[in-house]
This record gives C-alpha cells, structure tokens and sequence, in this order.
C-alpha cells in the first residue's frame, strides 16, 4: 500500500503548497468556493509559527497581506470573483512597490454574485487586465489537485524571485475535487527567498534593480530604513515627478515580467508532428479537453493538446509554434470566450481558431469537446 | 378553547419541524410528530400567538373564522 | 394555507424559504412584517434592501419592490434610492456579517448623515451563508470555522457603533422577544432618520453547532435568558454583562433628516433662480 | 478494472462525503487512481447530498460523469434525483425506506442499510460506513484491508470499536443478500 | 461675435452634457483629476431638481448611482483609475442587474497611485474586463471637449437604450483642457428614456426582454413590485439555479450589446484609397496623431487615419475593412499596449501593426507621432 | 540648519515639504515625533503608515520605516505589518477622509480588535489633498467645493467612533495645543492596544478659504478659542458644544491586545503539537 | 492668422488661468477657434503656475504645445522654467521685477505690470488683467471689443468697474512702450 | 536674554513665511520681513520654545550651544 500518497482537495492542496512555500501570514474573507483555503489556514497556520486573520473585508485583506509580507513575511490572500474584484486596487499598489505576495482566485460563475456554487473560468481576462494603469501580471492556472499544491510553491517562488503578487488562477471544480497527491516528489520543490541586501544601511537603496531587474526591498523592522509608496519613485523610493523616471520605471516593471522564457508555462501532447486539430486548454476544462482528445486519438484522428498553464504573460512564442502545426485550433474554456481573444491575437491566420466555451456555471462535457472536435474536423474536410 | 372563532392551523408542507413552537407554547398544545408539527390537543390551547410569532416558517398561526 | 399577515406580505409562491429549521432570520422577517402591517403602509410606498448572506435572502419573500445587492453594500444602494425616491419607506434587512463587516463603513456614515432608513441587522454572530465564519459579532473565544481555537476579536456593540456615528434611533431586541423586536422596529420605521434596530437571531447550523448551543430550540432558550433589558443590566456586574446582552432602546433622538435637508437646498437654489 | 464511476447519495447528516473520501483513500491504498468531489451550496444544505468517486487503474482524465456505474440512495428524494444517472447493467444499492423502483435494466440491491446501522451498531451515525462497506462487498472496487485501514485513518480512535462493528455488520448484510 | 458657443472645460462638457441627458443623480468621491464633475454637478444639480451625494468611497457610490436609477432617476459617477478599480464588483452588479447608469473614468497615469495629475490612457483593457464574469460593456472614449458633451448624452442614451451601465472613458487631457463647444448643436441632441412597461402590474415580467432584448425595468415605487439580484435570475427576477435559464441568461446579456451595429463609432479619414499607413488611435492621443497624419499628408504621404469613439464594443468591422485598405497600421495610444492587441487580434495578417505608445504619464507629441510615421514608412518602403 | 530633533527624526533631504504656508499637518507631524523621542525608541522599531492625501505625505518625510499606501487603507496594511513583526512599534498617520471617508472601516475594525497600533489623525474637516471637498467631519452648513450651499452631512465625532468601536486610548488636542497633543500621542503610543489621537489641524488653503476662516494664524487663533477641555465642555449650552471642540482623553483602559492574544494561540498550539 | 501659441506663467493666486480663459473667450468671440489649458497638480499649489491658449483660424489639433509663440512671465522662477520655451522670433512679455534676461532671439518686453495693477489700478489681483491687455496690444491676438467683452463675460458685476482699469491700464502700459 | 547658551535659529530657506511664530510669539521677538520670519528683538526672547513647537516649516528652533 502507499502511503506517500495523499487523498487531498484542490483548495487544501493550495494550503500545503503554501505552507511548503514557507507562507507565515494569510488575510483572508470567506467567500465560496475558497473558503476551505481559509478556514484550513486558520487551522494550520500556528502550527508553524505562522498568523491568519479574517479581516472586515477582502480590499483589508488584499492590504494586510502585503503589510505582512513589506514586514518579510511570505503572505497569501484567497477569494473568488466579487472579491478578486475588490482586491484590484491593491492588487496593483503590490505590482507597483513591487511587493511579492500570492492572491488566489478560486473562480465561480459570475457575473456579479452568478451562482455562487458554481463553476466557470471567467475571471481569466480579469487576472490580467483588473487593475488600472498597465503593468503586467503572473498568472498560473492548475488543472489538477496535485499541481495546484506545485503551483502554489511556484506561485511564492516568483513572487518572491520577481518581487511582485503573483495570481494562482483556481476554478471551483479544481478547488472542491479531491485526488491523489504524491507529497514526497512535491514536498521536494525547493522555496526561494527574495534577494536580500548584505550591505551598509547608508548604501542601501531599495528600488536600485540587480540584472534580473528586480530591486532588493529588505523587510521592515530590520535596519534598512526605506520608503514604499505607489507613486512613481526613484531608486530610493522617494517620489518623484521626474517623467523620465518615471518611463524607466514603468519600463523596467514590464521588462523583468514580459519576454522571460522562464515565466512560459505549459504542455504540449501529441504536437511533435502536424496535427489535424489542436485543442487549446487549461485549468479544470483541460481535463475535459483531455479526455475527448484521447478518445478521439484512439479512434485515429490526429489530434495534439496544448494546455496552459501560466496564462499570463502567455506563453506566445510556444503557441504560436504549435499553432504552425495545426490545421486547425479549439479553444475550449468556461466562459463566453477570454482566452480565444488572446490565441486569435497570437496565432492570427496560422490556423483557424474555433471555440467551444460556456460562462453560465456548467462544467465543458468531454461529450460536447468530442462533440466539436468531429465537428471542427468535418469542417476542414469539406473546406 | 378560549375563543372559538379562532382557529389555530398548520401548514405541514411549510414546517421543518424545528420544534420551537412545541418548546415555548406555554400549554403544551404542540408536539413533533414524524418531523413536523401536530396539535395534540387544541382545547388547551388559549391562543395566545407565542407559536405564530416564533415559528420560523409560518406553518403555525392562528385564524379567524 | 397562511396567515393572513404571510398571504398580504409575503411572496407565498417563494415559500417555504431556504432557511434551516430553526433559523432565527424567519421570525425576524415576520416581526418586521408585523411591525410594517401596523403601520398600514401600502406595499408600492416600500422598498426593501439587502447585501448577501442568509438574512440578504429576506427580501426575496417579501412583496415590496425588493433588492438583493452586493455584500455589504446594501445602505449605499438605499442612500441612492432614498435619496432618488424619498417618498419611499426604505428598509435595509441585512446581517451581522454583511452589515458589520464589509458593510461596516456604509453603516457609519448613512448613521451619520442621518438618512431615513431603517436597518434592521439580524445578528446571528457568525457567516451563516457561507459556512460558520467567525464575524466581527462573535463573542470573544467562541468558535467559528476560522476561528478553529476560540476567537481573539473583541466583537462590536453594533447598537453602540450605530449610536456613535450618529443614528437617531437604536434598539436591540432578540427573535426569542419576537412581539417586543416588532415594535422596536415599528418605532424605527416611525422614525425620521437613520434608525437600526438589532435583531439577535440564531444560525443553529453553523453558530449553534460550533458552539455546542444545542438544538434550535435550546438556542432559542438561549436568547430568553440571555437578554436583559437595559433598565436591569447596568445593575450586572462585568462578567454578568459579557454573558448577557443588552435589549430595549439606546437612544431615540431628532436630528435633521438627510434627504430633508436636500430639499431645502433645492428649494433655496430654485427660489434664487426664479428670483432672478 | 477500468474506470468506475460511483455515487453515493442521501440527505446531509449522513456521511457520505466522508464515506465517498474514505472510499477513495481505500482504493489509493491499493494503487488505485482516485477521484473525489461532491455537492456544494444551496443543494448540500439540507437538501439531497451527494458524493462522487471515480476509481480506476490509469490516470483519471475527467473528475466528473453524468451516468455512474453504482449509485448508493440513503433517501427517497436522492434516489428519485439520481436514480435515472445509472448505466444500464448498472447497480443500485438503495436503503429498504426507499420505494419500489422502475427500472429493469439494471440491478437493484435493496438493503437495510440505515436500519443496521441504528439498531444492529447502535449509531445512526455509521450508516455510511455500513453502506460502503456493503457496497464494496457486493462490488469488489477495493481490497478489504485497504477499507479497513481507510476507516481507520479517518475516524476518530474512540470510535474504531463502533467503525469496526459497522464494517461488520455492512459486510454481512451484502453477504447476506449476495448468498 | 458668435454667443452660441462657449468655452468649456472636458469635465465641464461631461457635466452639461449628463444634465442635458437628464441627469438628475450624482454619487461620486473626490479624485484627480475627474473631481470638477463632482463640484459642478454638486453646484448644478440642485437647480434642476436633482440630487448629488458625496459618498464615503467610490464603491459606495457606485452603489448609490445603482440605486437611484433603480427609482428611475438617471444616474452617473464619476472617478479616476484608483477608484474606477474600486468600483468594478458594483459595475459588474448593474451589467448583471441590467441597471442603467454612466460611469465616468477621467484617466490619469497609473498603475496604482500612479502619477495623479499627469495624463494616461492605461484603463482600456480595464474598461473592459475590470470586473469577474464574463459580460460585454459599453465604453465610449471622446477627444474633445464638444465631444465630450455629446458622448456624455450618447452613454446615457445607450444606457437607457440597452438596460446597461456605459463607460465614458475620458483622460486627463481632454478633462482638463477648455475649448470651444457649440452648445445650440449639442443641445439638440434628444435624450432617450428607457422603455416603460405600461400593463397591469399582474402581467409584469420585469426581466421578459424586448425584441432588443433588453427588459423594460419599471422604476421602483411606482406600483410594479418585483425583485432584483445580481445572482441569475429568470424572468421575474428572482433567483434561479437552472442552469438552463442561466445559459439564456448569460446569452442575452452578451447578444444584446455585441453584433449591435449601432454601438459601433469611429472615425475615418482618407481611407477611401489605399493607404500606405492607417494611423489608428483615440481620445486625446487621436489629436496628436491628427496633426501628424495631417502634417504627414501635407507633405505628400499618404496617410489614412481611423479613430475609435467606442473603444468597447470594438468597431471589429470597420477596423478590418480599414486595415485591408492599408499597407501598414501604427497604433497610437497613451499605454503600454492595450488596445493595440485587439487590433492585432481583429487584423490578424491584414496589415502589419507597428505602436506608438507611453503610459508613463507624458502626452505623445504630434512630432513623436510624425518620427514613428517616418519610421514605419521607411521600413515599409526596404521591405 | 534644523534643530536636533529634526535631524533626528525627519528626512532632513526632503525638507522643506510640500505642505502649504501655515498647514497644520507640519505642526501634528512634528509633535509626534517629540512623543517618539521621549520614548527614546529605536528607529529601526518603528514603522509609519499611511494613506493618501495632505496628512498622509507625512511618513515619506520621516526616518524610518515608512509606507504610503493607497487611500483609506493604512490601518489594513498596518494590521498586516504588525502581525507579522509585532515587535514593530506601528503608527499610522492619516487624515480626516483618509480614516473616516474610505477608510471608516478599516478604522473601527482595528479598535474593534484592539491591535497594538496608535492612529494619529490630522483632522482638517476637509479633503485638502484634492482641493476642498468636505469630509465626513466637515462641520454641518461649512462649504467645500462639493457642498456650495453648505454641508448638510452631519460630521463624525472620529473620537467618540473609535471608542464605540473598541479603541483603548482615544484623545484630542489640536496644532494649536502642540505640547498637548504631543503628550497625548506618547500616551497613545505607550498603550498595547489600539489608540487613537485625533489632532485637530488647519488647512488654510482649502477649509480656510472656502469658510472664511482668513490667514493661517486667523485659524490657529480660532483652534486656541474653539478647544474646550472635557472638564468644562460638558457644562457648555448645546449651542455653545456645536461652536466648540472638546479636548482631552476620552478613554484609557485595557483590554488584551491582538498580537498578543494571537501569540498565546501559536503557543498554545505548539505546545499541544510538542506534546503530542 | 496661423496658430499663436501662447503661455502665461507667474505665481498661483495672480489669476493666470482666469486670464488664459478671458484670452481664449475673447478669440472666440471674433471666431477663432482655441484651445486653453493650465497646470495641475503639485505644480498648481503654491509653486509656479501656467495656463496655455491656442488661438487659430482652423480647427486645431493638439491642445498642447512645447514651443510658444509668446511667454507672459510675472515671476522669476515662471520665467526661469519658461524662458526657454519661447521660439525664435517669439515674444516675452515679462514684469519688470524679474532679472535680466539672456536671449537674444527673441523680442523682450519688459513692462512694470504687477505695480501698475497694485499701485495705479489700486488691486494686484487685476495683474491678470493688465498684462492680458497690454500683451493683446502688442501682438493683437484679439479684438479690442472682444476683450472688452470677454472680462466684463467672466468678472463679477462689482468688479467691473476696476477691471476696466485694468484693462486701460494695460492698453496704456503696452501703448506707452510701443510708442 | 533668559538663557545664555540657547539660541534661536532660523533656517529662512524652510520658512513659508506664514506668520504663526510671530503671532504666537508671547514676547513680540519675531515679525515678517520680505515674506520671511525675521528676528527682531532677541533680547526679549525667554526661550519658551513656542515658536519651534508650532511652526509648521520646522524653520525656527532653539538651539544649545
Ligand atoms: C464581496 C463578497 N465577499 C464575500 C462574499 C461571501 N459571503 C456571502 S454572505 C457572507 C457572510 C454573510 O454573513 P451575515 O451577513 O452575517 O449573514 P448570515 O448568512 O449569517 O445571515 C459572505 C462572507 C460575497 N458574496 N461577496
Ligand atoms: C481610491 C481613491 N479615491 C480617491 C482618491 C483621491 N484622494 C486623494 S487624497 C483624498 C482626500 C484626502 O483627505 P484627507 O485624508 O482629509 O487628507 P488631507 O489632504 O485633508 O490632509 C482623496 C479623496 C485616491 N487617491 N484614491
Ligand atoms: S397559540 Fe399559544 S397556546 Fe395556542 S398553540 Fe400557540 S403557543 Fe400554544
Ligand atoms: S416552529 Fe414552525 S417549523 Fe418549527 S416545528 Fe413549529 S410549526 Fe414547525
Ligand atoms: S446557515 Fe444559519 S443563518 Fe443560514 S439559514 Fe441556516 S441556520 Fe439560518
Ligand atoms: S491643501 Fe490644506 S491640508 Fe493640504 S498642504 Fe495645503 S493647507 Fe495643508
Ligand atoms: S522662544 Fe518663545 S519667546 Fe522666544 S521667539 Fe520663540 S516664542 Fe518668542
Ligand atoms: S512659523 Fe515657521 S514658517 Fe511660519 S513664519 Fe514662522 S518660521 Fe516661518
Ligand atoms: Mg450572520
Ligand atoms: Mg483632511
């Protein structure tokens, strides 16, 4: 018998994942589906040292998990649509001061309070376009228990590494399924700290980047007295109205996320050949994709999957390649059509992109993803 | 009966059978049977709308012929 | 198959609701209906606000021109309709959690401005909605599903808060107190200002289970001893107090009403312009 | 064994969630690949309850299905919801309070399930325990060490005495109605 | 002298056009730099009998620009980027609502706090996807400051049109600068009222939609009682977890706003022929690239240019007919890249798409604008 | 050129700040940091928080730990920092809209909590930062350049707010009163649990100009004759109490203290799992 | 006329903006079309101020400029930031408290305009008006009647009497050194 | 002079000019000059540190020798 194993549910995965990580400090507001990540953090927080707190809403919530991590302590934040919603501007004030942090969306079906218990993937253009002014954004998304725990670990690892929030993306279905999670081979993901500065305090200036672009921001309460603000500031910190500063700096927020290899993440299946059909995936609706691909490929259609898994920034170039090999692309996702705008955008007149998606709180069937693979597949034959 | 024209009635499809009504009715008018609200025996009772005002699903009142 | 104050105000079709047996929020609502029969209000004259939570599913089974916002938003939503339609009775029916927590600064400050609405927050000390969270109510150690080892906050007097900010009138009664509760709340509604009135409820479900406050019925003997009116409960001692809770009237004052102070703006400026 | 798809439903109170997730960590135990997931919101409260399991020897694609191969009814009003969702040649096990049902293509194994579980153990309690365990006699999805073992990780150590006693009695009632 | 034209302030503009809609409610909250709206509709209201209300934050009165309309009063609120974040979840609430209010967005340069009184362009994508769920919305962008009067009438049109909350997306350029409006021309513009239901109350369907799909919603307090959420609901109102009814639901709200010609605004010029470059841009940036483009045809080149009134839906159509006339497309916007990408995902390989662009609080000078067209035209000319 | 306490405390390159001639905000700043000096705190100890506007520039003009966040936000972003490293002494540094408009509720949860932060406010009855508009303690019928015809919200008392809500220590004093307020924020920074001082402050520029209250000095004078202390205020007529502002401590009392409570929970976990 | 691009700069409180707004309204009145914009921010409270009108017989394009064709200046550091800005050939219309000035491509006029406002007209807040006008009567951007009319549009009735000294005042002053 | 080894400073380039000092000057030792606070009579300063406690600009102070 087994025993590494572990029967686990997605939003408990999330948990694990964090604490591994080495989060110490979660704010929180109950809301469905994400509440399981709360209340277990409530539970297992003090077991390691570490604090929760419920606080009178998610925009405080947002704010004290950043406080906590401005203090150096690894933090994380967990809600669904209505209160992803709340968190933006906060969320942007991290993405500015530059503030590493990890805030969980476990998506329901909106709009607006939708069906609350209900799953969709709507919140994907959200994730990434929420916030005023125009910065980039980290976005993974997890399609299985087990990577939900990885996720996470990789989640506080860029954040920590890109000093910035990072979004782990969930769906409903992802963070209410249980399944088997092998916790030795996650358990041996390494955390990364952020980069610490060993200098004299007087050399010391908080936002002055290293190579990889990121500045050193040593936590409070340690000897680097500094200034964090979410206006535009120089290498100090200090804000300044200087324009070219401030070109710099906004230029420099979008370099050291855009155009990093190592921020790319995905999976290909079956597209080292030219295929007849790519479906184009992620999250919980990749499991159905999945599963009408392998039916469909055992029954000798070609088909190749691509599934994403950090959404943001989108893994370009690799879908772009992929799309070259493909006769043809469906999207599939739970929700009215988000993604599909960013494939078309990438992908132009490569391949002729179809999509198969519902926002209105029912799970994609593999039956209808087979559905419209014979379809699609129909339709080039007669083209 | 304290008042004849008043009856007390009951809509059993409504009650939960959380049994507060039976609990503070103070004649012990009430009981839970099968689940939900009966009248064991209603010549007790002195229509004093304690059951009415606390039933949480207004399957319990009082009225008028 | 109801009563005739359930057929005249409630939308029977939406029945029975989707509140647990024993669920407080059921007695609460019918007080409230009592308390707007007296009155002898007609149905078009009355809007009815909530947020989310079990308590915001008020609304939805009442025959007033009703509205089910975001959580916590329910009073800004009211200010805009009273403000728009003064004419209108605009009752807010919200919950500890939707009304203290992510409601707490519309609270305040519809308190402070005075603006005829009257709130009444059904207090069951915990998120019923979403599960046994501990709320900004929930009593110093008791248990909530994020409160796994007793809960560290200090709980809000949400009367005391209302009272500060600026309400003119404030009460609290109990869903056990359901006839004293109605009339509290007929008194607010009477009132020309920003009026709360706080109804004790009961979540059985989350708040009792967690707790170990027994059946509904146990819960409901809970409230009957627990309560002491105000003339009876500055006599307690400090332990007493925290074990009881306070019922009857806080305070019940004039101040100007919002919406009336607007007119007379208006008044004022047209007069200037027709003068002109 | 290939995928098996199966769902135990009841009303909340019942324990079937835990039944479901004690029955997946069974088949893990025997190197099963495992999916769990249940009801949430409006439905899980009061309402009819639900908890799906799908075991299978190769990676799980999809974590939910429409037509199960077993399905468990505690209730009346689950069975009347879910009775339709069997595959023909499927198997019903249904608790013996729940009426005559019509349908001919499949098998119905009607057991006293709740009734054992409140006068034979003594616990209403334990039902779920009694009807996995049934069920899993009558259906072989895992070994019988391995359920054993998965009640004992998951509940309390003052209550293994009542849980093993309900394994027991579950068990016979299958053989019972198997013999 | 002429005496029917005035000199108005863009966020003067905004508040004459909103009364001559019909404006009769303001909720709003300070912020640079849309605050003028705020003080003069609090100066302007009273004296047509309609109200304003400073609110406690921006979520509130976005709150209580819903509700006032919900009584039948038309509403409108005002903010900039920190605050247009904050009023996403309510802004979602009254697309799923279906309640009829104008939001203004004054754009100032952010991300987060940003540069407050310098100018951007950086809440485009926002416009559209700031809130969870999937649902279309209407955004509206001018670049005058008589445009600014007429687009303020139009978005309450619409909004009354389509049951819908609109989005004037203005910047700070356009907000603040003064120029000439023709106030007799303007002020012909008919305002429209939403549609009325005019049956006994008994028959009243608040969400049975129209032949335009949109539901005839009855003021509040006028005899019709029904109930609204923003949780799916059928036609009554009143919730529902069908997921039938849902999926009709979400269908309508999307059908009812996107493929509506008549939401399509643009501007073209000189794209009668083929051009060599189609300059494509909006708000105050179109006048930087106006002077360009004329600039650059005086001196012979031949220079299309296209600009977006309805950033939201996107004018798809046009925009690729204009694109298939050209030789190349230069997008000009005041950002990093927003809108850019819907033009690269509607042109697709029609036209290769250059950008010029600046979200870090500078305006884009025309000079910029006539380098880039230089640039472009170079490049096109080797190649 | 600036005196030793300057140098000490404040960001002396930073210097002159942006504040208007004759801002108050530059006075309360300064007295805060006498209070930190008789505490003889180390710099590194101590973290300054706050929001957006006027008040809230103050922490960039100080040697220490010091965040500008987004507006109304500070306490929430102070409660993160705190409980991460209680040892942090934490001030947050706000103003009248920052804490009691968007932030009301941010403000009356961490007095609800009692959390080990002191709150000074640089109330100038008016939003100065974005040029006038009147704030939720804008006196009723003062003008802001929202309220033309005069404020007809009622203001906040923000002191009697944060004692309903649960605060320790809660006291006023104004610019005026410099030593006063200086003294009462060392109390205020003494107490483990939140504390709240509210210092009255002048805005010439914004609240000055649009009330006629003339020069800088004309509105220190106006402070000096307005501040009533507790001791004689209650016996003032009802007319005279709206004419003037009380000072004084309102309440200083204990209650356990957030971090604290949340320490004896980790260990008392920790212990459980030791002995496990 | 082509575009005339024209800055004022000086102090906050002189009254600029008002005096940009009379500009641009005055052009409007004889038919031009304009643009006018201001500073804001930081840079508007307490430090120097500036406000900014396009006159233009065409639609204009871009509301803003770098380059103007004429600079009003009553203060140092405004003339200090803005010197610079005036094109070759432009015009400097600047009061005769601030320093020497070191261009020698530009035509430099330098008039006594803050005394003239406080000393001769009486009130140093008509300082707006007297240098609108005296510039207007050197570069006669607009109309003398349009001017006229434009201040008597925007200032208060009880002030009209002193504006209109200002406005002589400010026509005496330019005519003075023309001549 | 109250005391010998403490004197008043004034850093001009900080002060706004604002007026406070001298208003609340208890001796009359201060008055405006050019827009600038300005010293007039040192002599009769007794040291009390009003000035440096309410000047907004932290442009006058006492200071030690
Ligand atoms: C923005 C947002 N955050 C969180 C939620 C989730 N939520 C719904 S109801 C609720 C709590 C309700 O508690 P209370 O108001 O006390 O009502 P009760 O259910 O106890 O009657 C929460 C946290 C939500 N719907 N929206
Ligand atoms: C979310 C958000 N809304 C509005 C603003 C604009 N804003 C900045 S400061 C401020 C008011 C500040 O008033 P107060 O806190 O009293 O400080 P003061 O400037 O008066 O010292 C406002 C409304 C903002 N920056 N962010
Ligand atoms: S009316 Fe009174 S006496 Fe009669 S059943 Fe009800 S509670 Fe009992
Ligand atoms: S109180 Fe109502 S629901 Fe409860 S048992 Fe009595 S009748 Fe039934
Ligand atoms: S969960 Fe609690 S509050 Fe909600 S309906 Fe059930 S008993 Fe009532
Ligand atoms: S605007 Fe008012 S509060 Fe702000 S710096 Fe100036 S005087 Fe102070
Ligand atoms: S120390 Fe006192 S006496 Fe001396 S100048 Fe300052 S205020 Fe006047
Ligand atoms: S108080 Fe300070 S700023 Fe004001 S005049 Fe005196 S020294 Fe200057
Ligand atoms: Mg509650
Ligand atoms: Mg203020």
């Amino acid at each position: 018998m087994e025993t590494e194993s572990k029967l686990m549910q997605g939003n408990e995965a999330c948990v694990m994942g964090a604490l591994h990580a080495g989060m110490r400090f979660f704010a929180g507001y109950p809301i469905t589906p994400s509440t399981e990540i709360a209340e277990l953090s409530s539970l297992l927080l003090p077991k390691h040292g570490g604090k929760f707190i419920q606080m009178e809403d998610e925009i405080a919530s947002m704010a004290a998990a950043i406080g906590a991590s401005i203090a150096g302590v690894k933090s994380m934040t967990a809600t669904s649509g209505p209160g992803f919603s709340l968190k933006q501007e906060n969320l942007g004030y991290a993405a500015m001061a530059e503030i590493p942090c990890v805030i969980v969306n476990v998506q329901r079906c909106g709009p607006s309070t939708g069906l609350p218990t209900s799953p969709a993937q709507g919140d994907i253009m959200q994730a990434r376009w929420g916030t005023h002014g125009d910065h980039p954004m980290i976005v993974l998304t997890p399609s299985s228990v087990s990577e939900t725990f990885s996720l996470t670990v990789h989640a506080f690892n860029l954040a920590e590494q890109f000093m910035t929030p990072v979004i782990l993306l969930m769906d409903e279905v992802v963070g209410h399924m249980r399944e088997k999670v092998n916790m030795t081979k996650l358990q041996s993901m390494p955390p990364y700290n952020r980069r610490r500065f060993d200098g004299n305090p007087d050399e010391y200036y908080a936002y002055r980047p290293d190579q990889s672009l990121t500045p050193a921001l040593m936590p409070f309460g340690e000897g680097y007295r500094y200034h964090i603000t979410g206006l535009y500031h120089d290498e100090t910190g200090f804000p300044t109205n200087s324009t070219e500063n401030a070109r710099n700096q906004l230029t420099r927020l979008h370099q050291k996320i855009e155009d990093q290899d190592v921020l790319c993440l995905y999976e290909e299946v079956n597209v080292d050949e030219e295929v007849d059909l790519l479906i184009l995936s992620y999250g919980s609706t990749y499991r159905s994709a999945r599963k009408a691909a392998r039916l469909a490929r055992k029954e000798g259609k070609n088909i190749g999957e691509f599934r994403v898994i950090s959404l943001w920034p989108s893994p370009e170039e690799a879908i772009l390649k992929a799309a070259k090999r493909a006769k043809a692309i469906l999207v599939v996702e739970m929700n009215e059509g988000q993604y599909v705008q960013e494939i078309e955008r990438i992908v132009k007149n490569e391949a002729p992109i179809h999509f198969l998606g519902n926002g209105a709180g029912e799970l994609i069937d593999p039956e209808d993803v087979y559905q419209k693979i014979e379809e699609v597949l129909t339709c080039q034959a007669n083209s | 009966m304290a008042n004849k024209n008043v009856h007390l009635r009951i809509n059993p499809s409504w009650c939960k059978g959380c049994g507060i009504c039976v609990a503070f009715c103070p004649k012990g008018v009430l009981s839970i049977v099968e689940e939900k609200v009966s009248i064991t025996d209603e010549e007790l009772c002195i229509r004093c709308g304690l059951c009415e005002q606390r039933c949480p699903d207004y399957a319990i009142y009082l009225e008028e012929d | 198959m109801s009563s005739e104050l359930i057929t005249k105000y409630f939308r029977e079709e939406r029945l029975p609701h989707i509140w647990c047996p024993g669920c407080g929020h059921g007695i609460a609502t019918r007080a409230v209906m009592e308390a707007v029969d007296r009155l002898g209000w007609e149905k078009d004259d009355v809007c009815i606000v909530s947020g989310i939570g079990c308590s915001s599913r008020a609304p939805g089974y009442l025959d007033f021109n009703t509205l089910h916002t975001t959580h916590g938003r329910a009073l800004a939503f009211a200010t805009g309709i009273k403000l728009a339609k003064p004419h209108l009775h605009v009752i807010v029916l919200t919950g500890d959690g939707d009304t203290s927590a992510i409601g707490g600064n519309h609270l305040i400050h519809a308190a402070r401005r005075n603006i005829d609405i009257t709130t009444v927050v059904y207090n069951n000390y915990i998120y019923g909605m979403t599960g046994g969270q501990y709320s900004p109510t929930t009593p110093f150690h008791d248990k909530g599903t994020t409160a796994p080892y007793g809960n560290i906050d200090q709980p809000f007097d949400i009367c005391s808060l209302a009272q500060a900010a600026g309400a003119t009138y404030v009460a609290r009664s109990t869903v056990f107190h359901a006839k004293q509760l109605s009339q509290f709340v007929e008194k607010a509604l009477q009132k020309k200002g920003f009026s709360l009135v706080e109804a004790i409820s009961s979540c059985p479900t989350y708040y009792g289970r967690k707790n170990k406050k027994g059946s509904a019925v146990d819960m409901m003997n809970f409230l009957k001893f627990r309560a002491v009116p105000s003339s009876r409960f500055a006599a307690l001692s400090e332990k007493e107090k925290l074990e009881h809770v306070e019922t009857g009237e806080f305070i019940n004052r004039t101040a100007p009403e919002y919406t009336e102070s607007y007119q007379k703006i208006i008044d004022l400026v047209q007069e200037r312009k027709e003068s002109k | 064994m290939t995928e098996q798809e199966i769902r135990l439903s009841g009303t909340g109170g019942q324990g079937l969630i835990l039944g479901g997730i004690i029955l997946a960590e069974a088949a893990m135990l025997d190197g099963k690949e495992v999916t769990q997931s249940q009801s949430y919101g409006p439905e899980a409260r009061g309402g009819a309850s639900k908890a799906e399991v799908i075991i299978s020897d190769e990676e799980i694609d999809f974590p939910k299905f429409h037509k199960c191969d077993c399905l468990l009814s505690l209730s009346q009003t689950a069975c009347d919801k879910y009775l339709h969702s069997i595959k023909t040649n499927g198997i019903l096990i249904v608790d013996d309070t729940v009426k005559e049902i019509d349908r001919s293509d499949i098998h119905i194994v009607r057991l006293p399930l709740l009734n054992t579980a409140k006068e034979q153990v003594g616990k209403s309690i334990v039902a779920n325990i009694v009807s996995i365990t049934a069920m899993n006699a009558i259906c072989h999805y895992v070994s019988d060490e391995a359920l054993k073992q998965a009640i004992q990780n998951r509940v309390p150590k003052e209550a293994l005495a009542l849980n093993q006693a309900a394994f027991d009695a579950g068990k016979e009632l299958a053989l019972k109605f198997a013999g």
